[in-house]
């Protein structure tokens, strides 16, 4: 990275804002600590935030490219499209996507990365400890529209659920709205009144959710990053990303002349996926074992959760231990 | 399936929950009628919710004091409406845009104070629930109506209040000819500025009590564009009760509780694709339209700045 | 200065105003000098008259008293001090009042909720309705208006709402009222109420400043008349002695004929026919019931009555925009009911409506674009039935405008900035120009200046002399007897009778107007 | 204020076209203030705002990119506010536009020649919009039901149909597969792309001996013939309804129903009209940025990700032209370069972009205040020179164009 003095300068898009405590801000934490380890001087990045109109974000990737950035980040499947037309024309930058694991390698594109989040794993490992800690086997989650990370970890949640206890009964509402908390806070409460006693859910509009769940003292659990500091109390733990995991290997990739070409995921196996426990919350061994146990399974690739083609969600396959993904991500 | 929605615990949540999802729709269109019986569209409710949400939510997380929550959450609201009424009124400013500037700057400025003060998402302790003694004893209607938190017994109140203000008061008769025909009032030594002024500023504040009724009772957190589009509901909603603060409550009532409704009908499982069951209360909302025999009296003068001598 | 020994609080509770002078009042408005160095005066216990043709500036300089324009030089003083009058709310303060030309009303609100607009209530900050209801109830009475407190005052017809803003202006007794053509469209009857109640105010103490084109009415009520023309006051003289024929001169500067030269026209067949129609009022009630009648080519059927007895609904059923529930329109061998108007405008029908303002024009179009009203879609105004033609709509409105004498800048003059009597002749100018079969024409010479009136009334009876066959409603008996060949008289939507002109009489309509039967009345 | 102080109308003339102008930079002044609160450089951020909007070729391209669906949007909203309809339904009407221009793309054989290929398309985009639209206008006209309600619930069904339609009937194939499931199309057929008008510009250039007989100048930009027919639409749109008969009918219901009744106009079937145009015009807009800028549709984001608020933003450009088609060029240009600038200044002062809609916003209410003076002085001037009547709109001119 760092030639002669230079610092090395990535520019990312985003969605939705920095502090959006999910998808978006879970990308700026990442350069944001990259940036701590390795000092200003080394390493600049810049962001556009809110860039939700996709041809807004397509002018900014191209304004960037323009710029003369080293990596410029296109961090929502969104953007993909406009990426794949643009990047052609700069082939001195390098590109990075996601989450996608399309390359455009095929149509013969030669600078771009992309990345993905295997969110479905985080899922069912929460969803195996929900399972357990539900006393009345009805388990909630609210998603927003039926796609991207959210249908990954929604299908990995419920599959987990079911993989632990097959009778219970998991109650999934996608309000098809992104930021009505007001919605959420009422499918939560739908959920809650039909005996859900456990509930997750994944998008910036959730904390309409968790609030409901505050109120009669369900448990949750989140994903993208922290929330428990919304409510200490009642959140089990989150899934947390940690994208330095795929911006690493994308650096090392460029220092070695690579301008893309790869794709890489975050994964409980790469450490890209953490399951991040409430230390305020007491939980019985058998679910901190049952969780652990489950993350090792994944890891060794014991349980392989194999995500049907036709969307109808994720089902899990006994395999043998070790995956090709697994090697080359070393 | 469908019978599934048949039992008491879902009729209830529905009614309940309709009735939650109904109340910032009610302060907004209330005070949005306001505006529009004296002849001032305001489309800027959706900002003034948000700053009335953020305003809220500041305050109770810093004081921990609600009353002082809603207060302040009264005056922004009351200074964004003076705002309104300095452009769409003293500026005459076509208040169609005027209206759409107030709501990016609202979206704008309460992310951007947000922003500023809060480095996390935090939640507040916000009014809580209060079972009304007696009446919610009584079985069903009790958990329908008489469980929520203050901010909701509050919007329910305003809808008579309204109607008695309107219709049985010397400034309701004032409100009305203006926004009928301001040259008449004028005439009659009324002055329409002031009346203007007047509804624009309350229909601000309630505006603004509309987001606090989400940052500090219903939801107890803020988030940038929380209202998601609430406002611009209120604003149809208005039209929906053409002009009358029934026909609003009915309205209101009508768009949350089928919203309640469709949330529910995928709790059970019933599969109808989401985005159908999404659509069901914009589409149920027109076509009750088409088939309510309506009334329509449009204040003759709505949209139109008014200046003596023309 | 006192004038007479009249107390100084009015009965009604106001100070009285010994004397209002305007000096010099200058006021401009986009291509006209409206008022030009004007001095006007009044004095407590007199009625002061304001005479002028559409456009003389009259509403303008009264608009000014009451605080609706401000000047653009000259001042205002009341008892010798000057008063500074900024906004009509101004002007109530200083005890004046004013009833508008152009009704003040609020019409989606009650007739009482119209009175009580502005009032202190005995009950604040709740309404009293009720108590207001009851005075007017009494008024209406004492006057001789009948008005029901209740009624929305879109319901009502124009001579209704003419009571009303009356009403509404006795109600609140002004030491100084000002009278803008209250008796346009009021019957003698009511007129003759009205001097009453005038006179009453003035023995009372009352200054009263008095509008109107009618010049027998100027000098049966007013102690002084002044005559206004183009914004200049062209004379001031006491009422005694001055007459009809002198004034007209004062105003138009030439001589007014009042008698107007109607050859017999050899009448035709019948062109528009009724049979038994029947028809709704907007409050759902019965407006007409089973109303037959015939008009034939080159005749004139005056159709009397008090405003609100079914002329309004009559006129809009015959031209298609309010439906019949029963019976039948013939226009000429074709029937004609519930057709849509553009139907009847093919067909030769033409209507010159009462609300000019709200149906005869679109008021923010251009006099050009009002003139092709309906027919933009011909040629020549339009090439091919789709894309104007805008020389020869120019050109077709520079000669209505010159032909009929109609006072406006030019031809791209909004029309909302022509005095109302030069609307009104541009409304007559495009209707007579389509050389109609059948004419309706409603209240044609409402609020129009005695030059106009003559014209207009001499436009019907070439029209007529044409073999056009005219419906003409009017609550103006004296024009109904001067144009008609036939005279019926509408009472409760009912046709209580008609009469030959020549054997009818003003006593006997009167009487048929109060729902006299045509046989028992004479 | 005192009209009577009015001093030099010539002076005036030439100041208040500009006014708008001067509106926009006092609210950029008190963005100012707000930057350095930010403690952001007011003169780098503006420039960097400049430079995002005019600043190079791209950058030019990028704000009349913007500015197209403003343009054609606002054009619709001319003629249904000049109708008496106020259509708030740009939104929906600009995404059913969009997926109809999509599925058919999606439909048509890859043997369609481009130039049909477009046609239909465009066609087809017209016409579902116009269709949303008259739903409203029926809903209207025979049911009295408020347009502006319509609109806007119709705004959310259509984004709700859009996802479901992405998400099922239309969606890639591949993405299909995928887990994630991405709820967009494939990218449509090259001969559904709307052809760069950048090259034919540069033509141009070296026609007139501008530029180089190689040089590339516009080639290498995005820029669309989208913004081309916007604008000769709004020509369009204007002589439609200053110089034919069913723009005056139009007009003429919009001014006063019951006159035009009167007068024989089925007043029903212009409210229909009216915003049966507007919408169709709007759907266009979303057809051309499927065909000029997407080359797909996809869910992601939900409509405004599609739309980027066009079907609103149209509205203020409309009201910025006073209503008049003509005069919406400029102020869609203006407004769109306003967007566009907004984004690059976020980007190169790294301001929360909350800060530009603050300051889109301040714009907005600037420029709507500013109009009073200009309007007053408009009366006050024809009095003062004795010219025509006040305020005179802009109806009138088509009538003394005749002259
Ligand atoms: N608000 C206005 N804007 C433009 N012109 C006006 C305005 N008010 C009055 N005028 C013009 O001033 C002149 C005087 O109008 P005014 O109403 O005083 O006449 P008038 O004597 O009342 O006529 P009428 O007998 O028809 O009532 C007319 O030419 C009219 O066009
Ligand atoms: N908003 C306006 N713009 C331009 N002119 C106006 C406006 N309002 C009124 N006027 C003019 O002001 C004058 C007021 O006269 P007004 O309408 O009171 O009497 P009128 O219309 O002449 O009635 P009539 O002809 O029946 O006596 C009219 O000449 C009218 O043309
Ligand atoms: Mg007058
Ligand atoms: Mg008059």
């Amino acid at each position: 990275q760092a030639q002669d003095g230079e610092p090395f300068r990535v520019a990312v898009v985003m969605p939705s804002t920095v502090n959006d405590l999910a998808f978006s801000q879970s990308m700026y934490d990442a350069l944001a600590a990259i940036q701590e380890e390795r000092g200003e001087e080394n390493f600049e990045f810049v962001y556009s935030e809110n860039m939700f109109i996709v041809d807004d974000a397509a002018t900014a990737l191209r304004d960037y490219a323009s710029e003369g950035y080293d990596l410029v980040i296109a961090h929502g499947s969104q953007y993909g499209a406009s990426l794949a037309e643009l990047a052609p024309d700069f082939p001195d930058t390098a590109f990075a996507w996601g989450t996608d694991i399309n390359t455009y390698t095929d149509e013969g594109i030669t600078n771009i990365f992309a990345y993905e989040a295997r969110s479905e794993e985080g899922g069912f490992v929460q969803g195996v400890m929900g399972a357990m800690l539900s006393e009345s086997g009805v388990i909630g989650i609210v998603g927003p529209i039926e796609a991207g990370d959210a249908k990954l970890y929604v299908d990995g949640y419920k599959a987990g659920v079911l993989y632990t206890n097959p009778d219970a009964e998991v109650i999934v509402n996608y309000i098809q709205s992104f930021s009505d908390l007001a919605l959420a806070a009422a499918a939560a409460e739908a959920m809650l009144e039909s005996d859900a006693d456990v509930l997750t859910g994944t998008a910036q509009m959730v904390p309409g959710a968790i609030g409901q769940a505050q109120e009669v003292g369900a448990l949750w659990f989140g994903t993208q990053s922290s929330q428990t500091s919304l409510a200490p109390e009642i959140v089990v733990a989150n899934q947390v990303y940690d994208w330095t995991v795929v911006l690493e290997p994308i650096f090392e990739n460029m220092a070695n002349g690579v301008m893309g070409g790869e794709a890489y995921a975050l994964t409980l196996e790469n450490g890209g996926l953490v399951i991040d426990f409430n230390p305020d919350l007491e939980l019985p061994e058998e679910v901190m074992a049952a969780a652990e146990e489950a993350i090792d399974a994944i890891v060794s690739g014991e349980l392989v959760l194999v995500v049907d083609e036709t969307g109808a969600g994720i089902t899990v396959e006994e395999g043998e231990p070790m995956a090709e993904a697994t090697e080359e991500a070393e | 399936m469908i019978g599934d929605l048949l039992n008491a615990t879902v009729l209830i949540g529905i009614a309940s929950s309709g009735i939650q999802l109904a109340t910032p729709y009610l302060y907004a269109s209330i005070g949005e009628m306001f505006g529009q019986r004296s002849g001032v569209l305001n489309l800027g409710v959706e900002g003034m919710m948000l700053m009335g949400a953020f305003t809220a939510f500041y305050t109770v997380h810093n004081t921990g004091s609600l009353v002082l929550g809603v207060l302040a959450a009264l005056m922004i609201g009351a200074l964004m409406g003076l705002a309104m009424a300095v452009i769409s009124v003293t500026l005459q400013a076509e208040q169609g845009i005027s209206g759409i500037g107030i709501y990016l700057f609202g979206l704008g400025m309460s992310d951007l104070l947000f922003q500023k003060s809060f480095s996390q998402i935090v939640t507040v302790r916000g009014f809580p629930t209060i079972r009304i003694p007696l009446l919610s004893e009584i079985p069903v209607i009790g958990e329908v109506f008489f469980e929520h938190n203050l901010l909701v017994y509050v919007a329910f109140a305003l809808v008579p209040l309204a109607w008695f203000v309107l219709n049985k008061t010397t400034l309701g008769l004032k409100i009305r000819a203006v926004g009928q025909n301001p040259q008449a009032a004028d005439t009659m030594g009324i002055s329409v500025a002031r009346v203007r002024y007047f509804t624009v500023t309350l229909g601000g504040m309630l505006a603004s009590m509309a987001g606090a009724s989400l940052s500090i009772a219903l939801l107890n957190v803020f988030q940038q564009n929380m209202t998601a589009g609430q406002g611009f509901i209120a604003v149809a909603l208005v039209y929906f009760g053409s002009w009358r603060p029934g026909g609003v409550l009915i309205g209101a009532l009508l768009f949350s509780t089928v919203n309640a409704l469709q949330l529910w009908v995928r709790t059970k499982g019933i599969d109808i694709p989401a985005e159908y069951a999404s659509m069901a209360p914009y589409l149920l909302t027109i076509l009750a339209l088409v088939f309510a025999s309506k009334r329509v009296d449009q204040p003759a003068a709505l949209s139109k700045p008014f200046e003596r001598g023309d | 200065m006192t004038s007479n020994g009249a107390p100084h609080t009015l009965p009604t509770g106001h100070a009285r105003i010994d004397h209002m002078e305007m000096k010099g009042i200058v006021k401009r408005f986009p291509g006209v000098l409206a008022a030009n160095q004007v001095d006007f005066d009044v004095r407590t216990g007199e009625v002061h008259a304001l005479l002028g043709e559409n456009g003389a500036g009259k509403s303008t300089l009264m608009k000014i008293l009451y605080g609706m324009y401000q000047p653009d030089a000259g001042q205002i003083t009341i008892d010798g001090k000057v008063a500074s009058i900024h906004s009509p709310a101004d002007a109530i303060r200083q005890g004046i009042g004013m009833i508008h030309q152009h009704f003040m009303l609020v019409p989606s609100l009650t007739v009482a909720e119209n009175v009580a607009l502005g009032m202190p209530s005995s009950r604040a900050p709740m309404l009293d309705l009720d108590v207001v209801s009851e005075r007017i109830v009494q008024l209406a009475k004492t006057y001789g208006l009948q008005v029901d407190p209740e009624c929305p005052v879109w319901q009502l017809a124009v001579g209704e709402q003419q009571r009303i803003e009356i009403i509404k202006a006795l109600y609140r007794g002004a030491a100084l009222l000002i009278l803008d053509e209250p008796t346009a469209v009021l019957t003698p009857q009511e007129v003759d109420d009205l001097f009453v109640t005038l006179r009453q105010m003035t023995a009372d103490g009352h200054a009263l400043i008095f509008i109107s084109h009618k010049l027998h009415e100027v000098l049966n009520i007013s102690d002084r008349i002044t005559v206004l023309r183009d914004g200049c006051v062209v004379g001031s003289v006491p009422a005694q002695g001055a007459t009809k024929s002198g004034l007209a001169r004062m105003m138009v500067g030439r001589d007014v004929v009042f008698q107007y030269k109607r050859d017999e026209v050899q009448t035709g067949d019948v062109l528009l026919r009724v049979e038994d129609l029947t028809a709704q009022s907007d409050r759902g009630t019965p407006a007409l019931r089973a109303v037959s009648f015939d008009v034939h080519a080159g005749e004139i059927l005056g159709l009397a009555g008090v405003s609100g007895n079914g002329q309004r609904e009559l006129a809009q059923v015959i031209f298609g925009l309010r439906s019949a529930t029963g019976g039948k329109v013939w226009l000429g061998s074709q029937d004609v009911t519930n057709k849509e108007p553009d139907t009847l405008n093919a067909l030769g029908m033409s209507y010159i409506p009462e609300e000019r303002m709200l149906d005869g024009v679109i008021t923010d179009f251009t006099v050009a674009e009002n003139v092709i009203l309906q027919e933009h879609g011909q040629a020549p105004c339009s090439r091919g039935r789709l894309f104007l033609n805008p020389r020869a709509i120019l050109q077709r409105s520079s000669e209505l405008i010159r032909a009929f004498d109609i006072k406006t800048p030019n031809a791209n003059t909004p029309i909302k900035s022509l005095s109302g009597g030069n609307i009104q002749k541009l409304i007559l100018a495009r209707e007579l120009r389509r050389k109609p079969r059948v004419l309706i024409a409603a209240q044609p010479t409402r609020g129009v200046d005695i030059g106009a009136t003559e014209y207009i009334h001499q436009c019907l009876l070439d029209q007529r002399a044409q073999g056009t066959a005219t419906l003409l409603i009017s609550e103006d008996l004296d024009e109904i007897m001067a144009l008609s060949d036939r005279i019926a008289v509408l009472y409760e939507g009912t046709v209580v009778g008609i009469v030959d002109r020549k054997d009818a009489n003003v006593e006997q309509l009167g009487l048929m107007m109060a729902g006299v039967r045509a046989d028992a009345a004479s | 204020m005192d009209l009577s102080s009015f001093r030099n109308p010539r002076l005036y003339r030439l100041i208040d076209p500009l006014l708008p102008l001067f509106a926009t930079l006092a609210a950029l002044l008190v963005g100012a203030v707000m930057l350095l609160l930010m403690n952001a450089n007011p003169i780098t951020a503006y420039r960097a705002l400049y430079e995002g909007a005019f600043g190079s070729k791209n950058a030019v391209a990028d704000t009349l990119i913007k500015a197209t669906p403003l343009l054609l949007v606002g054009i619709g909203i001319c003629i249904s506010f000049r109708g008496g309809v106020i259509n708030v339904g740009g939104e929906g009407q600009m995404i059913v536009g969009g997926l109809a221009a999509t599925a058919l793309a999606l439909e048509l054989p890859e043997t369609t020649s481009p130039a049909l290929a477009l046609l239909l398309c465009l066609a087809a985009s017209f016409a579902a919009g116009a269709i949303w639209g008259g739903i409203a206008g029926a809903l209207k006209a025979y049911f009295k039901v408020n347009e502006i309600l319509s609109t806007i619930m119709l705004n959310q069904i259509a984004i709700y149909w859009m996802i479901y339609l992405l998400n099922n009937t239309l969606i890639d194939p591949l993405k299909a597969q995928q887990a994630s499931r991405i709820p967009e199309t494939a990218r449509l057929p090259r001969q559904f792309d709307l052809p760069r008008i950048g090259e034919w510009l540069d033509t141009l250039y070296k026609w007139l001996g501008l530029v180089g007989p190689d040089d590339k100048l516009w080639a290498t930009t995005l820029l669309h013939l989208g913004i081309v027919l916007a604008v000769i639409l709004a020509i369009a749109v204007y002589i439609f309804l200053w110089r034919t008969t069913i723009g005056y009918r139009i007009r003429a219901v919009g001014k006063n129903p019951r006159a035009s009744r009167y007068a024989g106009i089925r007043v029903k079937r212009y409210v229909v009209l009216s915003l049966l145009l507007s919408g169709g015009l709007a759907g266009l807009a979303g057809g051309i940025q499927v065909m000029g800028v997407r080359h797909r549709m996809s869910a992601e984001g939900g409509g405004i990700a599609f739309t980027g608020n066009a079907g609103f933003n149209g509205i203020v450009a409309a009201l910025f032209g006073q209503l008049h088609p003509i005069g919406t060029i400029p102020a869609s240009v203006l407004f769109g370069a306003l967007l566009v600038g907004g984004n690059k200044l976020q980007r190169d002062v790294q301001v929360p972009s909350a800060l530009i809609t603050v300051l889109i916003g301040l714009v907005i209410i600037f420029v709507v205040s500013s109009e009073l003076w200009r309007r007053r002085r408009a009366r006050r001037r024809v009095i003062v020179t004795e010219a025509g009547p006040p305020d005179r709109p802009p109806e009138s001119q088509a009538m003394e164009a005749g002259r």
